[in-house]
């Protein structure tokens, strides 16, 4: 029972804040969502320069060596300052796969790049029919000779359009929600067969539609076993929901230091408006909220490299559920805080809502994660 | 006890009916369902169409060209409207100045203003928030300054819906600062928006559209004439406004028209290989949302069935307190609701205000709108008294406290 | 659309009214219920002689001729005194099954008694393993000659110890949760065969358990037509269930009253609580579910007579669902708001709570409504 | 971050757990199960045991007979002990009175008092809470004068937990009814039950328990020395004592216990023919709260961890504030759930008391404490600074409101 940061640890977060706060203000970040490609290059050097991008990357291949628990130190930071940076993408999702299932050679290769912040990278993975059934793949591999010939539809993903590299998740046999049978795949994003379409989500982050056609990659290009990509999915995908989880800790941090300030700010009727215990109690809530993610936001991180996947997926699963449950709804308690500036894109408060909203939507929502720990026994007993 | 319409009430709900199925242009039927915000130019179109009719403004006497339709009538038109659905008639000149016009106005403003009006050919907005104030409505700083027959306008307002399309304003401006109560020393003014000095700047809203406007006046010259009822007398106007906004707060038919969609669409979107209306999760929630609504229903028939029975009723029916309660959150349910129907394709952004686009859309042609209405409807609890002030109110009047 | 009382219902409404505030105040109701049967036969002839019991019965079998509208305003006003009178036993759980599938030879005989006072009457229909399913009958009724012999056990017989007649539901065909091969049999309570266990319910309402033990009937006991009484059931269950709704306006109107009146009395540091915004706040969430669940009384109703089997139980599911979560929170609230004295027997609000939270349990749970509504479709439709 | 225990720590809470399977006598661990209400005789044999293992006063230094256990510890043992399920120490003897004496009171009072409370020779009760004044301690009315040896004591305490059992209380008096503040001129007074003048008068609670008392002081006559600390300064002593009230106010054991037996029965009771924890809507609400349950317990970990870390802390972690809310909201939510198991069969009252009852049972056997259960636990959101005071207090301290 441990709840400390290592000196390390302190000292990384505290640069990393600054870094933030000196580039990364509500102005600053108005700039960056308004131009292309959504987010900003400068920036993204300087993180790699501060050392964020090595963080989970093992040291032999050129990285830090730390663990998920650096990751949300990392994501908490990112998360409340609204960060439209790939990191997520770069890092905990392709990053991810890589770490799982790269060879020593795709991992040597790969993982210098992007500790230095060249390359950005992007897993391919969702699509259309699939919802959020994350063994549904349609997209196909076939083998001819010895390379693969991908073709399919991916959809939504993160950061697509301004990767440089893609891990693209491809059936190699099997049915579409099959969990064996999946394979995937190192693809240049400017490959020869693929076309991409970039756009926004909800909350500015960048994203794209990527279809590919006859797309041709050699055998080396195969990340892991063929056929046993799910298992690194599921790993992956569980990591990538701490991560959220911590950015929630940042996001609702801010959104309550925001809201209480300003409704300190606020006067009505000569007072200012938190001398109202209805708005005073209604921040509570948001208080309460914070900790209690942040609690399960710990435990999401603790059991994110664990081997045993029903743990793992459970602890992921119960984060995501208070995400989308108890997270949103303090979301919306600020916006109804703000009245009528919380529904205004010139109020910060506004796109820390939209990040919490949109983050519902992303690899399964409440209901969905839900449903997954009430169809698996007591989370109390692991 | 009949929660029935009558057989005459039905007739007159069948007429209204028919008359929305043949005469609501498809295009603009088509933009209600999937975003609810028709272009200026629909406005225009549907509003022309419903005058020609006589039923531009549903809840007018006849004397000024309304419908002299009662309490019910109004209720099961404006029910049936949204539940088709088609757009309600623009509230600004309708439900706010309108009223204000014929009941305190002079007979060249009635003249003037009210067939123009009825047909949407000036389009009115709203001057009465400026920043900072909130529900203290009261607190207003815009100066009105008698010269000669003009008053000089300075000031600034906001929370101006749709100002971006208007050709007038209705504004409280204080003409008396040195009244002895905030309320006093306020008039109400009729002002040109083509006039000089005035700038609207659009406020992006979360859902990425621009409703609502600041406006700001410069040295407005607003003619005397333009002074509705007494000088200073502004305040008793602007309360006998917002006192006719409860009409249809709760908006039944829209949420009926919601609820309707996202049965429609959870039957289309698959979850785990079965339409996503078979999930019993969401197909509770969905139910849960009906129930309410039916509840709600009743209890604003509750609501209309007094009106009719005592028009002349000083104190509401307590019922009618909670219809903005109930309402807004209903309304935002089904938001929330319809958002959860396209799962991971709520998340694109397809487009940055109401206009539509011309790409092809990502994800199912009927997802693109589904979080910005969600984001826009935070709002509905918000504006109009906020649902805390609703709570308060009730709190005073039907409780005691 | 007309929601105004007739004459003669404002008349009636104001005499039960009357009637019960100066027989059935809070201690009043204590002797009562600290009393056996735990009901007053001196009020029951009271409403007997006010013609309370006659509601619903047809003209020609001796009573008003009135319906499910008269039962609303009985069960509010009766709701209101937290009565504990058979009125729901008698008049509408077995005096419906009567007025449903009653030969004119048994309501001949039987009406004018219940409508009397004389006769208490039992639906004698739960078991142990049903839960909530409404089929679920494993009593038994075999043919033998011109006769039925019942063998079972009923459970949480409401007024079932006290009941002069019971209405048994026993298996005549099929097999235990069917809803083909329910008939329905009238049952002297001392018959022979019939041993009876009365208690009182959390509440206070009286209830037993019933065993039959080879119960001989002849087949002019038989309620309707062999084999069919699930019908019956259903509707009587769901005109059961719009007079707890009806029920509920009567607690939710008394627990809003009783609340707010607290607040006000209360001083804390010198102040009436009532000066809290927050506790307001609370209160008029009481007053949003009354009113809410007023409607919804008025909606199950108006179809209770309906003979659209499917819109009819559809209306009674959604009342049922509104009483147990919005009319459960605001008995919850109410407590909350008393605090302490909230949780003792000696205050009346306490009371009302609990006939709340055991409302929620008769005639199946929210949950169990709320699963029957969404597995049916749209309520909108209806 | 590690949320796992070290080495040690396991090894401590292997050593706690063994303790309580070995000694816990079985018909004590069942009414655990079944009630959560121990007799008193029960409480006493257990008291005893624990006292022997040198374990009566989990919190108390060594020097006083305590364990000398760190914030960790204390937690093990306090969760491992709820979880077992195993009756907690009564706190009035152990957390309330034992500190206040060792604390502020004389040398002979801690001979004299504190080994009797380890080990329940004394059963305390608390005389704090007076009708009428809920969370307004210092309202306090009842009278203490001094005459010759003796303090004469009239008045009346509520809400006084057990007091039917009790042979000393600890009460709050008003010594000085002319101090400038309410809060100063309050005595700490030490009054044995078997005074003449008291007389103890069971509240019947909602469950039909007698858990709480009226307490009633005639002419009651204390000796001078069962004054603790100086006369007129009990209120700081009072400060005190609520102070500690903070310890395992989540009772995250407790819930776990309650959450696996939920879903135990679950297992058992049929819905429509299958077991209620294979119907989704059930099984969701048993997740949903797991979670919430997971998430306190880790939060409350923190704050142990913190305390361990500061020991002299002088703001305790802000996160410790919110473990009475959800502590409590997850105890009711615990108790509604079981509640909701037992289907109809929560209906039936089958006792009047916690003294059980030999008759078969109506239902299923275990129905019988789960509806009394859920009444009872309204409580716990009411008690000790009820959830609302809770939020205006982390309000002020925390959010700076």
């Amino acid at each position: 029972m441990d709840f400390d940061l290592t000196e390390e640890q302190s000292m990384l977060k505290d640069s990393l804040d600054r870094l933030l706060s000196d580039n990364y203000g509500f102005e600053d970040r108005e700039k960056i969502r308004k131009a292309e490609p959504g987010w900003s290059r400068d920036v993204w050097a300087q993180l790699a320069e501060l050392g964020l991008l090595m963080l989970p990357f093992a040291e032999e291949d050129g990285g830090f060596g730390g663990g998920p628990e650096d990751v949300m130190l990392a994501m908490e930071s990112l998360g409340g300052a609204l960060s439209l940076e790939p990191f997520l993408a770069t890092v905990v999702l392709a990053g991810g796969a890589l770490r799982e299932a790269g060879s020593d050679e795709q991992r040597g290769e790969l993982v210098p790049q992007i500790v230095g912040g060249e390359l950005v990278m992007a897993l391919a993975h969702g699509e259309r029919g699939a919802r959020y059934t994350l063994s549904h793949v349609e997209t196909t591999a076939k083998k001819d000779g010895d390379s693969y010939v991908l073709n399919g539809e991916k959809s939504i993903v993160l950061h697509g359009a301004d990767a440089h590299k893609l891990i693209v998740s491809a059936r190699t046999s099997d049915d579409a929600a099959d969990e064996d049978g999946i394979s995937l795949f190192l693809v240049d994003a400017d490959a020869d067969g693929i076309s991409r379409r970039g756009y926004r989500l909800q909350d500015d982050r960048p994203a794209a539609e990527i279809t590919l056609s006859d797309v041709r990659v050699p055998d080396s290009a195969r990340l892991g076993a063929e056929g046993q990509g799910y298992g690194v999915l599921a790993k992956v995908h569980d990591q990538a929901i701490a991560a959220l989880a911590a950015e929630a800790v940042g996001l609702l941090t801010r959104i309550l230091a925001t809201t209480t300030q300003y409704l300190k700010d606020r006067k009505q009727f000569g007072v200012p408006i938190a001398k109202f215990q209805v708005l005073q109690h209604d921040s509570v809530d948001i208080f309460v909220a914070l900790e209690q993610i942040r609690s399960i936001a710990m435990y999401a991180t603790s059991e994110a490299d664990n081997e045993d996947a029903e743990i793992r997926s459970r602890a992921a699963s119960a984060a995501k559920v208070m995400l989308g449950q108890d997270g949103r709804k303090a979301a919306e308690t600020a916006i109804q805080l703000h009245g009528g500036v919380g529904v205004t894109m010139e109020y910060a408060i506004s796109h820390y809502f939209k990040r919490m909203t949109v983050n519902d939507m992303l690899f399964g929502n409440a209901d969905h994660h839900l449903k997954r720990i009430a169809e698996t026994g007591s989370l109390l007993e692991s | 006890m009949e929660l029935k319409l009558s057989d005459e009430q039905r007739a007159f709900r069948d007429e209204v009916r028919t008359f929305f199925k043949e005469n609501v242009p498809d295009d603009i039927r088509k933009t209600m369902v999937e975003s609810g915000h028709p272009t200026k130019e629909q406005f225009q179109r549907w509003t022309k169409i419903l005058a020609y009719k006589g039923w531009g403004a549903p809840h007018w006497p006849e004397e000024h060209g309304g419908t002299g339709w009662g309490p019910v009538e109004q209720y099961i038109f404006l029910e049936e409207l949204q539940a088709y659905p088609a757009p309600a008639p623009l509230p600004f000149g309708v439900n706010m100045v309108g009223p204000v016009i014929y009941t305190f106005g002079n007979e060249e403003q009635k003249q003037t203003y009210l067939p123009r009006i009825l047909d949407l050919t000036d389009w009115w907005c709203q001057g009465f928030s400026e920043p900072g104030a909130g529900s203290d409505l009261a607190s207003l700083k815009t100066r009105a300054v008698k010269e000669g027959d003009h008053y000089i306008v300075n000031g600034q307002k906001t929370w101006t819906t749709l100002a971006q399309h208007a050709d007038w304003i209705f504004c409280l401006v204080r003409t008396d600062p040195d009244a002895d109560k905030p309320q006093k020393g306020i008039s109400f003014l009729l002002i040109d928006m083509k006039s000089e000095g005035i700038t609207v700047r659009p406020i992006q809203t979360v859902d990425g559209g621009v409703e609502v406007n600041e406006v700001f006046f410069d040295d407005v010259k607003v003619p005397v004439e333009n002074l509705v009822g007494e000088e200073n007398k502004g305040w008793d106007y602007a309360k006998f406004l917002l006192g006719n906004e409860r009409t249809n707060i709760a908006r039944i038919g829209m949420s009926k028209h919601a609820a309707k969609r996202i049965r429609e669409l959870a039957g289309i979107e698959l979850a785990g290989g079965k339409p996503l209306i078979e999930d019993r999760r969401f197909a509770e929630k969905l139910a849960m949302l009906e129930i309410d609504l039916k509840s709600l229903e009743i209890t604003q028939m509750r609501v209309v069935a007094d009106d009719a029975k005592n028009p002349n009723a000083k104190t509401p029916n307590p019922a009618s307190s909670i219809l903005k309660i109930k309402g807004s959150e209903i309304q935002q349910r089904c938001t929330e609701l319809l958002m959860e129907v396209m799962g991971p394709y709520a998340a694109p952004r397809q487009h940055d205000d109401y206009l539509g686009h011309n790409e092809p859309p990502i994800g199912p042609d009927y997802a693109a709108h589904a979080a910005p209405g969600y984001f826009n409807y935070r709002k509905v609890s918000i504006y109009g008294g906020s649902n805390e002030i609703q709570k308060n109110i009730i709190a005073k009047a039907v409780l005691g406290f």
